[in-house]
């Protein structure tokens, strides 16, 4: 299956990549992704990740077609 | 209710005003509280000359539509609107506006307050500061309560 | 600061952005919290056609400024607007307008909620609710925690 | 010496003035004063006292000049 990986901030940078499409057997999960996506990088303990923008963890299973993000903590209030 | 990101400066009263204008929300309102976080010039002692807000288009609108709508319930807000920057953004920009209309001002001030907590906390944006230094990511936030 | 009482209907976000502009608050303002009360049309279920507003001349504006300057030292706030109304009222009327600006969000939730809560608990106005039973003095205030 | 005595919102109404100048003795609290001004009415528990636009309590002692306000409790926060 396909699905589409993108990278946020300061993830995007350190990979220097800000996303792709990925093919990956048909068991996958969000890990299973990461990895084949950064060529066997490890994941970052604190990186969050979403699957079709709805947060969810790395262990969770990916369909077809989905969209996988994976991005640093979020910084909107520094206030 | 209206989520809404903009990629230009806006002016938070004359946002409100207009809201106001267009929602008829009618006499049952008792309070109004609002929230405006504006770009500060200096951060952890250093000046900051500029800031770019990153976000993940989609997600951000609808984790923020998500979240409001979660407090608008719990806190029983008659309306709620959020206005919030993209991109580039100068010392002294409001980046963020949150209001909400209730009955009572118990409701309104805890409703406000909490829609930021959670914006604060889910909504995915990304500060990038400008500083004399180079640029940096804003790696953690600050404590709100 | 300012704290000012109106015998006249007022604007409140007309009333920000021109206090705003007059006051030059700088770039250290991180956040602005702002409480609006307004006339309500409905009261314990019964219909309010209009209000009076007395208060203690003189006392009024020395309590509110008293009480402002107090909530302004312990929140470290940069600046505090009060806009108080006094007189005749009708329903949909803005009564009062706290604004406060600092440089973090806790304080100005917080220092905001302060000026109302102490407003409230302190300040010498009495309303009086006209409905279509009669006139009434409203004998008690509503919590706020 | 004499005081200036006001009265706000309903207890203005139900003693049906707005207010009054008293004539009263050199030793005097805001209790003897109110006790002048409404003909020796008890006065209620619930009613506050300001000296000069400062809020005291009944047993308060005033001086000549003195402005002395009685009036139910404030109904400021409704809201």
């Amino acid at each position: 299956m396909t699905v589409e990986v993108k990278f946020f901030a300061s993830l995007k940078e350190r990979l220097g990549c800000d996303g792709a499409k990925v093919e990956i057997g048909e068991v996958a999960t969000a890990a299973d992704v990461w990895l084949q996506a950064t060529g066997g990088k490890s994941l970052p303990s604190n990186v969050l990740v979403a699957i079709n923008m709805e947060y969810t963890d790395a262990a969770q299973a990916v369909k077809d077609g989905d969209e996988v993000a994976f991005f640093p903590p979020v910084t909107g209030g520094r206030w | 209710m209206r989520v809404e990101l903009r990629s230009g400066a806006f002016q938070p009263w004359a946002e409100l005003a207009e809201y106001e204008r267009a929602a008829q929300l009618g006499t049952g309102v008792g309070a109004t509280a609002t929230f405006v976080g504006t770009m500060r010039d200096y951060n952890e002692g250093e000046p900051v000359l500029g800031m770019y807000l990153e976000h993940y288009p989609g997600m951000a609108e609808r984790e923020l539509s998500a979240l409001v709508a979660a407090e608008v319930a719990r806190f029983q807000l008659i309306d709620a609107l959020v206005v919030h920057r993209v991109g580039a953004l100068a010392p002294g920009d409001p980046i963020v506006l949150v209001a909400v209309w209730s009955g009572h001002r118990r409701e309104g001030f805890e409703g406000c307050r909490a829609i930021m907590e959670a914006l604060k906390a889910r909504a995915p944006f990304w500060k990038r500061e400008r500083t004399v230094g180079g640029e940096r990511w804003v790696e953690k936030n600050t404590a709100g309560y």
